[in-house]
């Protein structure tokens, strides 16, 4: 078994961008939205194949068990060759294998971790429901213990990749009688084939199905199937650390959206005005201080610090970044990007596609006003 | 510009009264919630809209407000038509009125050839004729007199080369207004659909709708059918141009106005952390911004419209103020519906919420015809005299 | 006695254009700031031999008795040759005055409403207090009735031109068991020269005295100088309509800040410069918008209806968009702004002044906050 | 450029904790609240700063901290100074020690005279000489490399005309680095106070600090004041004048974590409407966002001089990092001291309050040496390579 970690960065760079250039896929550099599974899924066989599937996990459960410092040269070498970035989407690798390593038992690693690595088994997030969003603690999603099994009832929405995955973790309501609303809440997996289950797509505003409804209507699971204890679920689902909290803050996507600026300025002659080039510079140079921003919360975890509530300055300024940078993108294409509607696969730069899938990023990975009123009170200490 | 009317007696008050009755019909019609649910239906198919709504509007005199009563019209002003595209904007009625009765109309009614006036634009205003503009070609170009196709004598009467792009309304048109250079300089001929044959293609807009791409080569037409000539034809261009600008303004403010209402709405029923979202001052103050930018934009259009409606402006008044209002409407119904859509969250992100709708609607108008920043650079240019000299 | 509203329109501003012109002093035209006392004096007192230092008073009080449209051409045409907008710091003629028309007893009209049109009595407005600014309701001057007279204990503060004034009207806490805050306030006048009053200038942050605390220890004043009725002073205070409400959301000291914009910019050659030309054109376009809303309130007032909590869109707009303004002056000046911090007497285009006056346009007649809480609320009807 | 180091060892790691301990002791010296208190007392006086202070700050070690040990300093680099220039600026701290040590101190040691350099910089090292820069001539000029005064060989030396202004620091200097072409290009001369006799007129800044505005004419100096001939004193202003502009970030950035300090702490305690105002979700947003500017600069700083601290760093990257420094510093301090002052209402708006005076130094540094627009489009010729092309 290579250590990665005993080699010297440089050469682990060098190895890393050398498997990377050698088979991602030219289509698919530098891509502003996640692609479909099925378009992703050979480059995500050929990670697995060569034991790459989850870098950050440790080696006795098939990962990498790269330190943080390895780790981030990993994601700096994806970013570098415009690698999709595929994280989010797999919460399988990214969110419950890291949970599951935690907080599951010996049986739940043995079964589930190696099915994760291959993509045998793909695994989608069970948080948000209709009456659930920001208010996340609020879910009401039943799960009614009865002999060895939990009956679940309800509706779990806005889970990323639904129609893609196999399995769903999820966080069900075990206690109604629990006194605070974090409390009687418990970590459950299921099968999405089980009965009673019904997935619903729901197209969104980019005219893709990256979004499901899914329904539960008396699904019965056995009780071998939560993870961590009962009605302890809000901890294990809180439970995670480092790389996976700092993955939505990258700037990544910031400087994918920025490329495709710079590449329509280019092909208008854009360099040459300078209230146009004004404007440019104003977004180059706020790319480059939040780049700023993620090196430090990087160096943090290289440090092997805890990073604290004031990640939420991360997360809005890339979010928000991430948006200023494609409004002025769609702004600049104007006539044109009236024209341009499907994906740029043709090559033509396209705007609108962008812009659209941005709007998700202030609301995603928590709001803004979530992230503001974090900032505002934890790390500014404000009153409530 | 003094800020207070000079006269004594009140006309305004005569014309804002006016303007209430058509609001409130064309409100009536527009919002009935067929017409959304339809416009949903409807995205991404061809025509995009619907004939016989087509009919319907044209019989409500919508098609031939801006057009003298000798043509069938009802010689109505801007501020007429503008009250009547708020309300086709708020419900985002696909119907093509402001390219087919204002730009594509507006070019043929003020061209020199009477013939055709008298042929056309009754047909315009009585519904049985669907006319487009085709003006534009390079994506890029900011001036609607920029144009390289070309029309030649022929044997039969004139034949037409170049191309044209991103014809709103192509879709269901009946013919074709195009600008060409020709001898002496840009002329504009009708080409009916007939004479097209099959040299029409067709995309879609990010709002759902489509438009058309034409192919000029081999297209012949009579000479009869030239709408104007050269000197005529830029005049009639760029006035057609203004008023649609200015038309698509009022589209963007009645569907901003229309967002602000469902978000406020929204605001106040949907319920997080035990209280409505419209509690928390955050978001609270974020809605009264909308408003203000709402309210800038009402303001403006009103006067806009009002100084339209006297006679005789200049031409380069008239463009200081399509494209002043053009700019001010596409930025505030940007940020709105895209505040819309955050406000909204996750459910604002799908498509069966109807802000997204109000989000694609908004880029597409804020874009066609030139956006924002083209239009601040024009009214530069026409208005400030720093600049312009 | 002059009917102005018989006049025609036309005739009418070509009359006030013709006053303005030969008496107002070249020197003192487009300031963005408010001048003091002293050196407006000869102005006003050429306005109060001419009759005309309160337009919009009734003729019998000694006012020009215009109508709201006539009123506005007066204030168009001030604006127009850039007079000083004086009204703001003369709170006789614009607040007190017509306060004291409506709630004022015969003999209080007697005996104030002439002093204060010749400038004879100076009056200021005494109703912020250290613990009551935003929240004016809160206020706790005492205000204790023995016998015929009310003694007043406490303090007011950010009086405006209270080192110019000879006279305060003032807001007092008459009754302390009044169950609503709003209530047991009672609205008096105090001459500055009576025992126990002490005033203190307050510099602000652009170098001026215009602001002022006022003390009062045990100042005993007869109760003839309460207007309106016992208790009832907060009603008195809001009763204002109509023009001296519009007056604080006149485009007039935005349009004088743009003016000096254009002025630095023909001096530097900006038109040349497109960046510049692109931020100076938005500016242009924020400003003429501001004035079609200020119209449309103004058309409101000349139409006789009642300006609602929306004249707050008004108020923030207007406060919002001059400071824009400076800000961009402040910011295209560069290093200039460096050089003249003084008042612009000697020509030169000065950017730190309005910059630094303007800090106070947001904060003075309500803060933004107070504005966009009204809006939210009051307008489009969100909940408490 | 990679985001993450390269090397396996951590020599960050030590700086880092070097800077930790300057910044202590640096903070400890600076903030005393006597200095807040004299800052105040100090405006509109003259020389603005007090001559004691200055000798402590030299004890301590600030005014030599970039020079070489050979010249009586502490040779340290980039990051240290911006560590001591951020505690300055905390405190708003009058005494000129980035016009003279850094500005006026760099130009003279990256000069190549080195007897001048033995002469003088010692005693800047010591406390003995506070030096200042006169370059600028033109308010509107650019760059630090637009001069127009002359030096001429005369019968004692050299013969100097033309005017310089706004030179920050030149109401207590013992002389000054003047910029003057010459034949074959661009010289500094060291100018002796004494040399300089009644031409000094002074006038208060924004922060009220003095400037001087020095009249050339009639100066006379030896021929061995040349402090650097053409070709080398490009380079060495350029070099100054990159660093002056990072430790003017610097001092922003320190003067603007205090503004912030200072507010939260009035938002936490002012009560109105029966609580504290900190606990209005809008003011908690507004806060948010302030330290949100206050992080970017935070972080960008601290990448900006690590990046310097490494040898041989490309003379158009050291521009490009000092001028993204400055810009990004200048916008962040004006938007949070401007908001600071909004927050604290009308108190915010007198002049005892603090959050003025800080508002003020942030109007003074952010224009001093070029403001943020200046150095975004620096930025852009120096970085960009779409535009530099």
């Amino acid at each position: 078994m290579q250590d990665w970690n005993a080699m010297h960065d440089d050469d682990f760079r060098m190895e890393v961008r050398r498997f990377i250039e050698q088979n991602y896929p030219e289509h698919l550099r530098f891509l502003t939205n996640r692609p479909p599974f099925q378009v992703i899924k050979p480059w995500l066989m050929k990670l697995a194949e060569k034991g790459w599937s989850a870098p950050h996990w440790p080696v006795e459960y098939g990962g990498m068990g790269l330190s943080p410092r390895k780790l981030l040269i990993y994601m700096d070498e994806q970013g570098r060759w415009g690698v999709a970035r595929q994280f989010l989407g797999e919460a399988g690798t990214v969110q419950l294998g890291p949970m599951l390593i935690s907080h599951g038992t010996p049986e739940q690693k043995k079964n589930l971790l190696p099915k994760i690595l291959t993509y045998e088994n793909i695994w989608c997030q069970g948080y948000s429901e209709p009456n659930a969003g920001s208010d996340l603690a609020s879910l009401s999603m039943e799960a009614r213990l009865e002999d060895d099994s939990f009956v679940l009832n309800g509706r779990k929405i806005w889970t990323s990749s639904g129609l893609d995955s196999t399995h769903i973790y999820l966080l069900a309501r075990s206690d109604k009688q629990a006194r605070k609303k974090q409390q009687g809440i418990s970590f459950l997996l299921v099968d999405l084939a089980a009965p009673g289950v019904t997935v619903r797509g729901i197209k969104n505003i980019s005219g893709t199905t990256e979004y499901c409804e899914i329904t539960f209507d008396n699904v019965r699971i056995p009780i071998s199937n939560m993870v961590g204890e009962l009605h302890q679920g809000w901890t294990v689902s809180r439970s995670l650390m480092g790389f996976e909290r700092i993955n939505t803050g990258s700037p990544r996507r910031a400087e994918f959206a920025f490329k495709r600026l710079e590449a329509l300025a280019r092909e208008r002659g854009l360099f040459k005005d300078a209230g146009f080039v004004d404007r440019y510079t104003e977004l180059a140079l706020d790319l480059a201080d939040l780049k700023a921003v993620f090196v430090h919360f990087a160096d943090m975890l290289c440090r092997g610090e805890t990073l604290d509530a004031d990640l939420s300055v991360l997360q809005l300024l890339s979010a928000e970044t991430n948006q200023r940078i494609t409004e002025f993108l769609l702004e600049t294409s104007g006539e044109l990007g009236l024209t341009v509607t499907e994906s740029d696969s043709d090559g033509r730069v396209d705007a609108l596609q962008p812009f659209l899938v941005m709007r998700a990023v202030t609301i995603g990975a928590g709001t803004s006003e979530i992230h503001r009123d974090i900032i505002a009170k934890r790390v500014l200490k404000l009153p409530s | 510009m003094n800020t207070i009317n000079e006269s004594q007696s009140d006309p305004a008050e005569e014309l804002k009264q006016r303007l209430a009755l058509l609001r409130d019909s064309a409100r009536q019609y527009a919002g009935n919630a067929a017409h959304l649910k339809r416009a949903r239906a409807l995205r991404g198919t061809r025509p995009g809209h619907d004939a016989v709504v087509w009919r319907e509007m044209a019989a409500l005199g919508w098609t031939g407000t801006m057009l003298p009563e000798q043509y069938g019209g009802t010689g109505l002003g801007c501020a007429e038509m503008a009250t009547i595209c708020e309300a086709l904007g708020r419900s985002l009625l696909p119907e093509p009125v402001t390219a087919a009765a204002v730009l594509a109309g507006g070019a043929i009614l003020y061209g020199d050839n009477e013939a055709l006036k008298a042929k056309l634009l009754p047909a315009l205003a009585s519904g049985d004729l669907l006319p487009s503009l085709a003006w534009r070609e390079d994506t890029h170009a900011t001036t609607i007199l920029a144009v390289a196709a070309r029309a030649e004598a022929s044997a039969s009467g004139v034949r037409l080369s170049g191309a044209k792009r991103l014809i709103v309304g192509g879709a269901g048109a009946d013919g074709f207004v195009v600008s060409a250079q020709q001898h002496g300089g840009l002329a504009l001929y009708w080409v009916p659909l007939a004479a097209v044959g099959p040299r029409l293609v067709f995309h879609d807009l990010p709002d759902g709708r489509p438009a058309a791409d034409l192919e000029l080569d081999g297209i012949e037409v009579p000479a009869a059918n030239r709408i104007a000539g050269p000197g005529v034809a830029e005049l009639a261009l760029a006035r057609a141009y203004d008023e649609a600008l200015i038309m698509t303004a009022a589209e963007l403010h009645g569907l901003s106005t229309r967002t602000l209402e469902i978000t406020t709405e929204y605001l106040r029923t949907r319920v997080q952390f035990g209280k409505p979202i419209g509690s928390f001052q955050a978001l609270q103050h974020q809605a009264a911004n909308l408003y203000i930018q709402h309210r800038l934009c009402q303001h403006a259009l009103q006067e806009v419209v009002t100084l339209l409606q006297q006679p005789g402006v200049d031409e380069n008044v008239r463009g200081a103020l399509a494209s002043r209002i053009k700019a001010r409407c596409a930025d505030a119904s940007l940020r709105i519906t895209r505040t819309a859509v955050q406000m909204h969250g996750a459910m604002g992100f799908a498509d069966e919420c109807d802000v997204g709708m109000y989000l694609r609607r908004a880029v597409t108008l804020a874009a066609w015809l030139g956006g924002a920043d083209v239009h601040r650079r024009r009214y530069a240019r026409l208005a400030l005299t720093e600049i312009a000299a």
